[in-house]
């Protein structure tokens, strides 16, 4: 039997009813109009701006992963082709517009209609259109922030200018639809308590380095990401965030990994099948490979690396994160250098690359990522294709056809006992 | 009274209906079909031969021929040409008149095609990548599967444990249906999964068109297996299949033909008559 | 452009990918822009798939193994703009297989209802063109830009007067040759190519041809990756007279002449934010792409829409939903069909297109 | 002297190779039989009918390994491998030398970078809008109403082949179709067809660095016309054995040799012996 370990500490509850006050505040304000509501994309999400007015953030993202992870995706990806949706569109905006369109909800509850749609354009295009059509559907007001991308290495002035502007702007814009007037203090201290969380975040990043790792960086990294995007800015992030730590602090000191015996550290790429989440972590858990580092737990924020928010500046470094520390508007080659430092910092023994279709930011090019790191650097690199929400792209016999194969080969190359195969 | 054929030339086979018009009513004369081969005229001139004989006449007394089908350009003495999809309507809708809503399984692929009340297509879709799409598909599986085309329908009526074919991509559906079989899935759930995830492209497709309870089903190789059964059940509506419904095309083509002929008339008759004065 | 190269000793070619691209200011530094629309079939993918796995559109690919196969060398710059996701990756795998190249992106604004966009634009344009300025260790003054924008938006008028021509008159000249004609202009120097399209104009208008019955459409979603000519003639045959479309759109990109009063760069600038025409790849949530389409059809007296849009391009996939729900409100039929630059064989969409017509035509 | 064996599951047909190692490795017998619906059945068939070629009892057979896509469906199987891992071991063992494997098979095609001792170092397989390269023959023979058989002969009378555009199996049909409309031959068509997929599969094998020697795998190697079409697109000659397509199974046999050696010395194995022998 392939073993199934993920990380199951207290903490794990107190994530769950985190999120679950989160979606309870969402069907309150579906019922009485209140808090104010703000959709937003994940990637450099600036949700320190929103506690400025007390509103909750929305993320249709969110959504769309808890349906696929309920195997739930396929009926409003459905509903959203109906509608002239190309199979080849992003599968997260059509299971999203699909729910809206058949009034489906990840968790029964309501969801309010957004006080603003707020188009923080991190990356990917198809934030743009999502957004879009999102208010043309919802005939809720829309405010694009243009973040523009990392060209260069470093963001320059008038970047970062351009978007403390429009940072303003949505200012003015939330106060016109609130009718409440921008807390300025409250989101300073909302910039506080987000620096402080992203300190320990990146503490808990940095315990994956130890080996065995105490948590998987990819898989269970993903459970913490919830909290990390909706209470970063807010006094509860700070306190789960410290628990998280103190927890996994004492299993790396007393040697305790993923697995009895850690076989396998892997860095990974990409965004995970969610509708076959469990069936792609036994493929690698059967092996006892431990991801140690991933770039999808960067999306939301790039922290790691040592920036963190800045009450000082609040506005100049809610900017600086939205276009420069988070891991969708770097630019493609950053990511290569991304990946680089992680499999030389954390020592991991090769990369996963998860080709996702409907994502093109993430995967397009992807081919030659794999070529710079098998063909320049010489680390093991897999490549395997599927897709984050569309059930209809994951080939379970080829995935694990080709990940057993790659683990085959890792494991001569490393001349650990082999793990026996069981059927 | 006007004599007219019309030729459907498919992929596999080509279809000749001659046509005639008695009292305001149009009759068919005859019919023939023949292989296609790669010499669309040869064929094309070969069934037609055989509906004249089964009609009594001979070439000279065609009036007006109108060619439809993947072949249609082919057919050198022809007077027309339409496509099949619109020939399809007019057929269907002439033999089965409140038909709105086509569905044809075709050997490459699946159209949904929506009618009006004159029998003019009003809107259509084409599924030619998709998975189940094609009667083609159908039969690689059967082959695979080591069945006949004709047990198709009978064993997947067996099946207690159906395996959906999930791939929105032919030749991913078909490892599909490969790894179901390494994985020991028996051949009538295997089988079932195919019509049932057949059946639910076609109500897709239907869905973009004209959805009603009344659905005419045309095309070849996908009826002998058992699929008409299979959208009955799955979609709920009520399946009508034309009888002799290969010359559906070939038909509407005919009655086409027979709509540029008689327009062609009068117009002529408006000028001799203008000329008489 | 190799001839040009020649007779201009250290002259430098910028090639750049569609749609837009700021063209002033490479012809304000003596350089030659040019408009690359991927490789067509003269060239199969050997290399580039390997780069770009499953799911990513041809000319993406196409235009990488250009790269990949020394087929870009007599280029010494590569300047992408924004226009989606894989573009923007394809950008960097440039510059990381192509270590010699000159290889940029353009950042287009998104936001046009911030005041800050212009700003941030005349600033971006401005670094475009010192990037030129060093690649060709040259001084770029703003008279030389000025020179620029007066010689393209002439280009540009006519342009706007032959697609004028064009719908008025679509017996006297077909898409097809209005299409060759104008996508000539993506290689030739701009005054040499004004030229051709003066002697065009005059000759296309002293035409006489009898009109065919046909159905007049406007075609939509080929804004980047560009279809093959017989598929554009394919749809002539069928039937159609295309009276408008938005093939290499970005030769004919402002909608009015660029003020050339004022810090051109400023002025570029704010031509692109208020007076660009609309597309998939051009976001202003103040004046909607679907109205855009929906007057467009009304301007040119078109009886239906043809939407052919290039495999896996997702800003067309998107659009073509709202631009189908306006359309439908407005009771304009529409047929949607996909297609690959290096596709040859049509008998499918010919089918599609002609049952289109037909069920146009006939009642 | 010490029996083992190997069973290749493929997705069309069943392979089983039994090797003995007495003082030398020698391949004692192989058999092939068609897949079809029932995989464990046809397992045991081409085992049984493999120990019978050997004239050995199934007992005799010490270890058997399974590798293919039904290896999980082989009940006698001691363990499983991945056909990547079996295809490098026996390629190397079957043709000395090789550096770089390439292998079409029914469910995907695959090229492996193969070490000194027949190890994987590094493998790439089709990405998904190139799946199915070993049917890809089989469909584009039977839209022509072709035996498989014949269409490698064929395509090698090509004289002008046709273009071939596309990767994707589907369309390329209605390629076929409408060059066959077109009155093209179906000479050129296949020659065409086989320089596709030939120069698919070269694209596919450029992610790896491509060293010679270059052993082509699989039953698609008994193709003369994709050895030829291939061969023409390398610009060099490829290794090709007799027993390409039992290369999988032959692999998986040597395996079978050394799980026995070491399970002599760690005696963890007894227990399967039972297991197989009682079968």
């Amino acid at each position: 039997m392939t073993e199934k370990k993920e990380y199951r500490g207290s903490i794990h509850q107190w994530q769950k009813d985190l999120m679950l006050a989160w979606y309870e505040q969402l069907d309150q304000a579906a019922d009485t109009g209140s808090p104010a509501t703000v959709s937003m994309m994940i990637s450099g999400n600036c949700v320190e701006l929103l506690e400025g007015f007390g509103a909750v953030p929305l993320y249709p993202e969110v959504n769309a992963l808890q349906l696929a992870i309920r195997h739930q995706s396929l009926d409003p990806i459905l509903a959203a082709e109906d509608l002239g949706y190309a199979t080849d569109n992003c599968a997260y905006v059509k299971a999203d517009v699909g729910c809206i369109v058949k009034g489906i909800t990840p968790t029964g509850g309501k969801l309010p209609t957004p006080t603003l749609i707020l188009c923080n354009f991190v990356g990917c295009n198809t934030y743009l259109k999502w957004f879009e059509h999102l208010a043309k559907l919802q005939q809720a007001p829309l405010y694009v922030i243009d973040v523009p991308f990392m060209r260069a290495n470093e963001p320059s002035r008038s970047d970062l200018e351009y978007v403390i502007k429009q940072l303003q702007e949505t200012v003015k814009k939330l106060e016109q639809l609130t009718g409440s007037k921008f807390d300025y203090d409250r989101f300073r201290q909302a910039v506080a308590c987000s620096s402080r969380t992203e300190e320990l975040w990146s503490r808990i990043k940095h315990l994956a380095r130890r080996s065995p790792s105490p948590f998987d960086a990819y898989f269970d990294a993903i459970t913490l990401m919830g909290p990390l995007y909706v209470y970063r800015a807010r006094p509860e992030g700070v306190e789960f965030f410290e628990a998280a730590l103190a927890e996994l602090q004492a299993k790396a000191d007393a040697h305790k990994g993923v697995y009895e015996q850690e076989h396998f550290r892997l860095v990974m790429e990409g965004p995970p099948p969610y509708p076959y989440f469990r069936t792609f972590r036994d493929m690698f858990a059967k092996w006892q490979a431990c991801a140690v580092a991933s770039t999808y737990s960067t999306v939301g924020g790039l922290w790691e690396f040592g920036f963190r928010h800045d009450p000082d500046n609040p506005f100049e470094s809610v900017a600086m994160h939205m276009i420069a520390q988070n891991v969708t508007n770097r630019n493609f080659l950053q990511r290569y250098e991304q990946i680089r430092r992680y499999i030389e910092e954390w020592n991991a023994d090769g990369l996963i690359i998860h080709f996702v279709k409907s994502c093109r930011l993430f995967s397009a090019g992807q081919g030659d990522m794999r070529d710079y790191f098998t063909k320049q650097l010489g680390v093991p690199t897999l490549y395997i294709e599927s897709d984050l929400e569309d059930p209809r792209y994951f080939a379970e016999a080829q995935t694990k056809n080709r990940i057993d194969a790659f683990f085959e080969a890792l494991e001569h190359s490393k001349t650990a006992t082999p793990v026996r195969e069981e059927t | 009274m006007p004599f007219l054929a019309g030729i459907d030339c498919g992929t596999s086979f080509t279809k000749a209906l001659v046509l005639s018009e008695d009292q305001g009513q149009p009759c068919i004369l005859g019919k023939g079909r023949t292989r296609s081969g790669v010499k669309v005229d040869e064929a094309a001139g070969a069934a037609l031969e055989q509906a004249l004989g089964e009609a009594g006449l001979d070439r000279r007394q065609l009036e007006y021929v109108a060619a439809t089908g993947f072949g249609r350009y082919g057919v050198c003495f022809r007077d027309i040409q339409v496509t099949e999809i619109t020939t399809a309507a007019r057929g269907a809708h002439f033999v089965i008149p409140d038909t709105r809503a086509i569905l044809d399984i075709g050997g490459q692929c699946t159209r949904a095609i929506g009618v009006t009340d004159t029998g003019r297509v009003k809107i259509f879709k084409s599924n030619d990548k998709c998975a189940a799409g094609s009667g083609m598909f159908i039969q690689r599986a059967a082959k695979y599967l080591e069945v006949s085309l004709e047990e198709v329908g009978e064993l997947s009526l067996k099946a207690t444990h159906p395996q959906p074919i999930s791939s929105v991509c032919a030749v991913l559906a078909e490892s599909e249906i490969i790894n179901h079989v390494s994985a020991g899935i028996t051949v009538q759930d295997i089988l079932r999964g195919i019509h049932e995830s057949l059946a639910d492209r076609a109500g897709a497709l239907l869905k973009r068109v004209e959805m009603t309870d009344q659905l005419t089903l045309i095309g070849g190789v996908a009826r002998q297996a058992g699929i008409a059964k299979a959208l009955a059940d799955r979609l709920k509506v009520t399946v009508n299949i034309p009888q002799d419904c290969d010359f559906i095309c070939a038909l509407g083509a005919a009655l086409l033909g027979l709509k540029r002929l008689t327009g062609r008339r009068s117009a002529a008759d408006t000028l001799a008559s203008e000329y008489a004065n | 452009m190799r001839e040009w190269k020649q007779s201009r000793p250290g002259a430098k070619v910028i090639a750049y990918f569609p749609v837009y691209a700021p063209v002033e200011l490479i012809h304000a530094a003596g350089m030659l822009p040019v408009s690359l629309y991927g490789a067509g079939d003269r060239l199969d993918i050997q290399h580039a798939d390997a780069r770009f796995g499953s799911f990513i559109c041809s000319i993406v690919k196409t235009t990488l193994e250009m790269g990949l196969t020394g087929h870009l060398e007599p280029f010494d710059g590569f300047l992408f703009s924004t226009i989606c996701d894989s573009a923007r990756n394809l950008c960097f795998v440039m510059r990381r297989n192509l270590p010699a190249m000159y290889v940029d992106f353009l950042r287009l604004p998104h936001n046009p209802s911030s005041p800050a966009a212009a700003l941030f634009l005349a600033e971006e344009y401005r670094r475009i063109l010192f990037e030129l300025e060093r690649l060709g260790a040259c001084k770029v003054h703003d008279d030389a830009v000025r020179h620029s924008i007066t010689v393209y938006n002439h280009h540009r008028a006519l342009i706007r007067k032959l697609y004028e021509v064009r719908t008025r008159y679509p017996e006297k000249v077909s898409t097809g040759e209005l299409y060759q004609l104008i996508r000539a202009g993506s290689s030739l120097p701009v005054e040499e190519h004004t030229a051709q399209l003066e002697t065009a104009l005059a000759q296309f208008c002293s035409r006489s041809v009898k009109k065919r019955d046909s159905i007049r459409i406007v075609v939509e979603g080929s804004f980047c990756e560009q279809p093959p000519l017989t598929l554009i003639q394919l749809i002539e045959d069928a039937g159609c007279y295309i009276v408008d479309d938005d093939f290499v759109i970005g030769q004919s990109w402002f909608e009015g002449d660029v003020p050339t009063e004022g810090d051109p760069l400023l002025s570029l600038a704010t031509s692109y934010l208020d007076r660009s025409v609309y597309s998939s790849v051009r976001h202003d949530f103040r004046k909607p792409r679907w109205d855009g389409l929906v007057q467009k059809v009304r301007r040119s007296k078109a009886d239906a829409v043809l939407f052919l849009i290039a495999k896996f391009c997702e800003p067309a996939y998107f659009d073509y939903v709202p631009y189908k729900q306006e359309l439908e409100r407005a009771g304009i039929p529409h047929l949607q069909l996909e297609f690959e630059e290096k596709s040859f064989t049509f008998d499918r969409l010919r089918t599609e297109i002609e049952t289109f017509v037909e069920s146009l035509i006939f009642d | 002297m010490r029996i083992a064996a190997g069973v290749d599951v493929g997705s069309t047909q069943t392979k089983a190779v039994v090797v003995s190692d007495n003082g030398g490795v020698k391949v004692l017998a192989r058999a092939l039989v068609d897949t079809g619906a029932n995989v464990q059945r046809a397992a045991e068939r081409a085992f049984d009918m493999c120990c019978h070629e050997a004239g050995i009892h199934s007992g005799d057979v010490g270890f058997v390994v399974g590798t293919g896509y039904g290896r999980y469906k082989i009940a006698f199987g001691n363990t499983q491998m991945t056909e990547i891992t079996c295809h490098a071991k026996g390629a190397s063992f079957l043709c000395p030398g090789t550096r770089t494997v390439i292998d079409m098979g029914g469910q995907d095609s695959k090229a492996i970078s193969v070490g000194a001792n027949g190890e994987v170092l590094d493998f790439v397989m089709n990405d998904k809008c190139a799946a199915g390269t070993g049917r890809f023959l089989a469909n584009s023979a039977e839209v022509m109403s072709i035996s498989l058989d014949e269409v490698g002969p064929l395509s090698l009378k090509a004289k002008h082949p046709v273009k071939i555009a596309t990767v994707c199996t589907v369309f390329v049909e209605s390629d076929i179709l409408s060059y066959l409309a077109q009155g093209k031959t179906a000479e050129d068509i296949l020659g065409g067809v086989h320089i596709a997929i030939a120069k698919r599969t070269l694209s596919l094998a450029r992610r790896l660095n491509i060293e010679p020697e270059i052993a082509m795998t699989g039953g698609v190697a008994r193709n003369v016309g994709m050895v030829w079409a291939l061969e023409e697109v390398l610009g060099r000659k490829m290794l090709v054995s007799p027993d390409a397509q039992f290369i999988g199974a032959v692999g998986a046999a040597l395996f079978a040799l050394e799980k026995l050696d070491q399970s002599f010395e760690s005696g963890i194995w007894r227990g399967d012996h039972a297991v197989s022998g009682g079968h």
